[in-house]
């Protein structure tokens, strides 16, 4: 059980500097979802079905979606 | 030349950020011989306001506070209360069985409104900045998608619709019920190449939504002299009708959530042709 | 009375912008017409609550019958209402300025965030709880970004994003701030956080302040997050920079005097202290006159006329944060009297170059050359309010900067006198470039205009011009209002006992 | 049981690293994606104001039974009731963001920050 928190907590972070580092927007967007489910599930762990849900819905899947309508308006690459 | 820039600015970041989190962790550890600190490792629920929402004795905390005046805060326990039972205690002063919807909705219902104001606002920034934008072309979804779609969308409005309905009594509620809903138009409008979302319905629905939530509370005003104050009786604790305005006012919220986020969505998909 | 109904002044502004789409679809105009009636009648009811208030003393309105440290509540204080009527004001004027101007597919939609923007700075200046201030600052700051970016053209577009930018990054330390003092006092009320805040570890306590600087110093356009305002000023349209300059940052120091005053602070002698391990007293004092300096340099440096107004209201914010850091009642009174006349004179000026600006169609100041013999009376006008700026005896400024010399001269230490010093400098320096103004718009030289100017613009700044004029000449109309309102900063057992009951200090 | 000072690291090491991105990236899109990750990290600070080790998620269900002065065995509900607001407040931020950077690129033709100074 304690093994796969840690494993989790390892994810979240690598999820968040994938975010922040990789040249590719979709991918960023695709692992800041995932961020923000590891958040979610850790809201569980944390006795709050409430924002877990809500964490869930809105914060991993609307706010992924329209990150990634976003940049189907724009530009999937950074530029340098 | 670049990249020395850049490794520079990461450095300054990287002092900027680790000179900020000794700053956390120093906040968070003091010593609590000069003072108050945060309790990080033994929380006690007896310290805190929401003592009296868990237990639903507001009221009767004020009337202890106003008698005992500077000892209420230092014993917050010992104001009056009475043990609440599911599915027996009747008629509290609050009667939702989920404390974090009595709380969203009726001790901190004001809060929600100016939430709800919030994602009004930004929607509507989004309707009217949006225009000059053009959608591109999507891949055709293939018939099994399609079907798939029209099939499962009613399923996930359903399942929308009851995550509200029932935010008293389990976790869930308006917020993420409309998020639900919203999600079901997501699919729609992914799924089948020429849907296109009613703006204006939504529009119509999302204003009316509005106005309602306020005329609630306006009730609330002339009726009971306060606003956003509940009007209905609250009835057993964990039965559908029970809790008073609140479920009404979730069921608005749900409504004006699920209209406004489908209307953000399909904006941003669509995009808006006439200026 | 009955004090409770003093919630439709929030209640009926959202309402009335909920059903705004609706009207949308009947007319543009309608819309228009129907914010400047709402604020109106904010403005009309604010004064009969204000009337009220100043004969009764402060007062509380509950909200859900749940009595103040459990629920939230509004404080109706003079301070409150007195800053409550005076963003009205701008707004009321601002619409019945908006009414005139060309009409615009995206104007039912603009009337609407004009009103929502308006109704949660008044919603700001009355509330008494942390966390519903922090949602209303949230409105504001989304809806001032859509106003800044409803100009439609690039560099607008730049000023919305880096107000949203530095509006994120304060909003994550307001709640950093809104967590540590929940989980340690484990209350949101300011009632009883203003009780109870000394009880706090001290350096814990500096930390609170520090982080909850951010989310109110973007607004209110202090020293570190004001990198903002010259982008977002330059890009958006000038009369929604009145707004900016005349509501948002009239919410944002009010948010800094309530906060970090009576609730922050605790009283020695004569002054407020911000309790802490940091003397941030002097802190503030030193942001002020960088602040002060900052906006007085660059304003001399510009040819813009919207961004030397930008830059001269930052000033003015430096200055009103230097009378706070003073922290004597004096002193405070000068600030809130300075914040009033900011509010006002600021107004009428944006709304003016708003109107040289499309006479003209220009907004460069070399291109305004001789504006005065073309159109005397907006010259005047432009005159009187930057006069009302600058503080030449007889004009509004000149009292409240008298104040604010007053407490610090009363204060005394040699930092103070220091810091006056470089206030009054930069002063002189405003003097200069508003006068480079006028005398350029009064140069003898033949311009063309471009555009028709609507009737009500014109009684808009006459109507703000009189009320400078008014304050000029008759300060003591307002010495009042304006002592009760410092008075309501400084006696903090009125505040506490007010919302919590009398019996709380038993 | 899982201590607090745990999801106390974990939120302020993502506050952190969220911060570090808001502060060097140059892409308007990756700044408001780290800002996203500085608001999950703010969110997750917040609950865990609440937390208290042991205690269950505050809804009173049929295995709960009854609940009282004596026998408190819920977590704080206050904190999530604001998490639920914030959740929803930083929904619209983004949303409006991502609106306003759209309208960006069409003006200026590209993303990167320091490349929108020389333009216009």
């Amino acid at each position: 059980m304690i093994i796969l928190l840690y494993l989790a907590i390892l994810v979240l972070g690598l999820s968040a500097l994938c975010a922040i580092f990789t040249k590719d927007l979709l991918v960023s967007v695709v692992a800041l979802g995932v961020n923000s489910l590891i958040v979610s599930a850790l809201f569980f762990l944390m006795h709050a079905p409430d924002v877990a849900i809500t964490e869930a819905a809105i914060g991993a899947g609307l706010s992924t979606a329209i990150y990634v309508f976003a940049i189907r308006h724009t530009k999937r690459q950074e530029e340098k | 030349m670049k990249k020395t820039e850049f490794i520079t600015g990461s450095f300054i970041a990287l002092t900027l950020v680790v000179l900020l989190g000794i700053f956390f962790f120093q906040a968070l550890f003091q010593p609590s011989y000069e003072g108050k600190v945060m309790p990080v490792d033994n929380v006690n629920l007896k310290n805190r306001v929401s003592l009296h929402y868990v237990l639903k004795n507001v009221n009767n905390a004020s009337k202890y506070l106003a008698m005992h005046g500077m000892r209420y805060f230092n014993n917050r326990s010992s104001v009056p209360s009475q043990t609440i039972t599911y599915g027996k205690s009747k008629n509290l002063e609050e009667g939702s069985a989920n404390e974090v919807t009595s709380i969203v909705v009726n001790y901190r219902g004001f809060d929600t409104l100016g939430e709800v104001t919030v994602l009004f606002i930004s929607i509507i920034g989004i309707t009217m900045l949006i225009g000059g934008v053009v959608e591109k072309k999507w891949i055709k979804p293939s018939l099994i998608v399609r079907t798939g779609s029209k099939f499962l969308f009613p399923f996930i409005l359903l399942f929308g619709v009851y995550i509200f309905i029932h935010g008293h009594l389990t976790p869930g509620g308006g917020f993420p019920g409309g998020a639900v809903i919203a999600s079901g138009f997501l699919l729609l409008l992914l799924g089948l190449e020429n849907y296109r979302f009613n703006t204006k319905a939504s529009k119509v629905i999302e204003s009316l939504a509005g106005l309602t939530f306020v005329c609630i509370g306006l009730i609330g005003l002339f009726t009971k002299n306060s606003f956003l104050a509940n009007f209905i009786p609250t009835g057993t604790v964990g039965l559908l009708y029970s809790a008073g305005m609140v479920s009404l006012i979730y069921v608005v919220i749900g409504i004006k959530v699920g209209a406004e986020l489908s209307t953000g969505v399909a904006e941003l998909k669509e995009g808006n042709k006439n200026d | 009375m009955n004090m409770n109904y003093a919630l439709l002044l929030i209640a009926v502004p959202l309402a009335v912008a909920f059903l705004q789409p609706l009207f949308g679809m009947i007319s543009k105009k309608f819309t228009k017409w129907v914010t400047f009636l709402t604020l109106a009648f904010n403005f009309v009811y604010s004064l009969c609550l204000l009337n009220y208030v100043m004969t009764n003393g402060p007062q509380i309105a509950v909200i859900g019958n749940w009595r103040p440290p459990f629920g939230i509540n509004l404080y109706l204080s003079a301070l409150s209402l007195f800053l409550a009527t005076i963003i009205y004001f701008v707004g009321t004027v601002v619409s019945f300025y908006f009414i005139g101007i060309k009409d615009k597919p995206i104007d039912d939609k603009l009337s609407l965030v004009m009103l929502l923007v308006v109704g949660a700075a008044g919603a700001i200046v009355m509330t008494g709880d942390l966390f519903n201030m922090f949602v209303f600052i949230e409105i504001l700051s989304i809806g001032t970004a859509i106003l800044i970016a409803s100009r439609d053209k690039g560099l607008s577009y730049k000023g919305a994003l880096k107000y949203m930018i530095f509006g994120s990054i304060g909003s994550s330390m307001l709640l950093f701030a809104i967590g540590f003092t929940y989980g340690t006092l484990g209350t949101l009320n300011l009632a009883e956080i203003a009780l109870r805040f000394h009880e706090i570890n001290p350096t814990l306590a500096s930390f609170i302040v520090l982080m909850f600087t951010g989310g109110v110093f973007v607004e209110a356009e202090l020293f570190p997050f004001n990198m903002w305002v010259p982008d977002s000023y330059e890009g958006a349209s000038p009369h929604i920079n009145a707004i900016l300059s005349g509501i948002v940052s009239t919410a944002g120091i009010y948010a800094i005097m309530r906060v970090f005053m009576t609730v922050f602070g605790i009283n020695i002698g004569d002054r407020i202290v911000i309790y802490g391990k940091l003397n941030f007293n002097a802190i503030l004092i030193t942001i002020g006159v960088i602040t002060t300096a900052i906006g007085e340099l660059s304003a001399l440096t510009q040819k813009n006329i919207k961004k030397i107004l930008a830059f001269s209201s930052m000033a003015q914010m430096g200055v009103i944060a230097f009378a706070i850091g003073i922290g004597n009642q004096i002193a405070l009174t000068g600030g809130i009297f300075h914040l009033f006349n900011h509010a006002i004179s600021k107004a009428l000026l944006f709304l003016v170059a708003a109107m040289i600006i499309r006479n003209i169609g220009s907004a460069d100041i070399d291109d305004m050359e001789g504006f005065g013999r073309h159109n005397k009376f907006l010259a005047i006008i432009f005159a009187i309010g930057a006069f009302g700026i600058i503080g030449i005896p007889f004009f509004n400024g000149f009292w409240s900067k008298m104040y604010i010399i007053d407490g610090a001269v009363m204060r005394s230490t040699p930092w103070t006198y220091f810091a006056l010093s470089f206030i009054l400098g930069a002063a002189l320096i405003e003097a200069f470039y508003y006068f480079r103004i006028i005398y350029k718009m009064f140069n003898d030289k033949k311009i063309t205009a471009k555009n028709r100017i609507h009737p009500f613009a014109y009684i808009s700044v006459a109507l703000l011009a009189i009320v400078v004029l008014t304050v000029g000449i008759y300060p003591s109309l307002f010495s009042n209002i304006l002592n009760h309102a410092s008075a309501g900063i400084f006696d903090r057992v009125q505040y506490i006992t007010t919302v919590l009951g009398m019996g709380v200090l038993r | 049981m899982i201590s607090a000072i745990f999801f106390y690291s974990t939120a302020f090491v993502l506050f952190l690293i969220g911060l570090f991105g808001v502060l060097t990236r140059k892409n308007v899109i990756k700044i408001l994606v780290s800002f996203s990750i500085t608001e999950t990290a703010v969110n997750l600070f917040l609950v865990t104001v609440g937390y208290i080790e042991g205690g269950k998620a505050p809804i009173l269900t049929n295995t709960i039974g009854s609940i009282g002065i004596h026998n408190l065995k819920f977590v704080d509900p206050l904190p999530q009731a604001l998490v639920l607001t914030a959740i929803v407040i930083g929904l619209g931020t983004t949303a409006l963001s991502l609106v306003i950077a759209i309208k960006l690129y069409k003006n200026y033709g590209t993303l990167n920050i320091t490349k929108m100074d020389g333009k216009i």
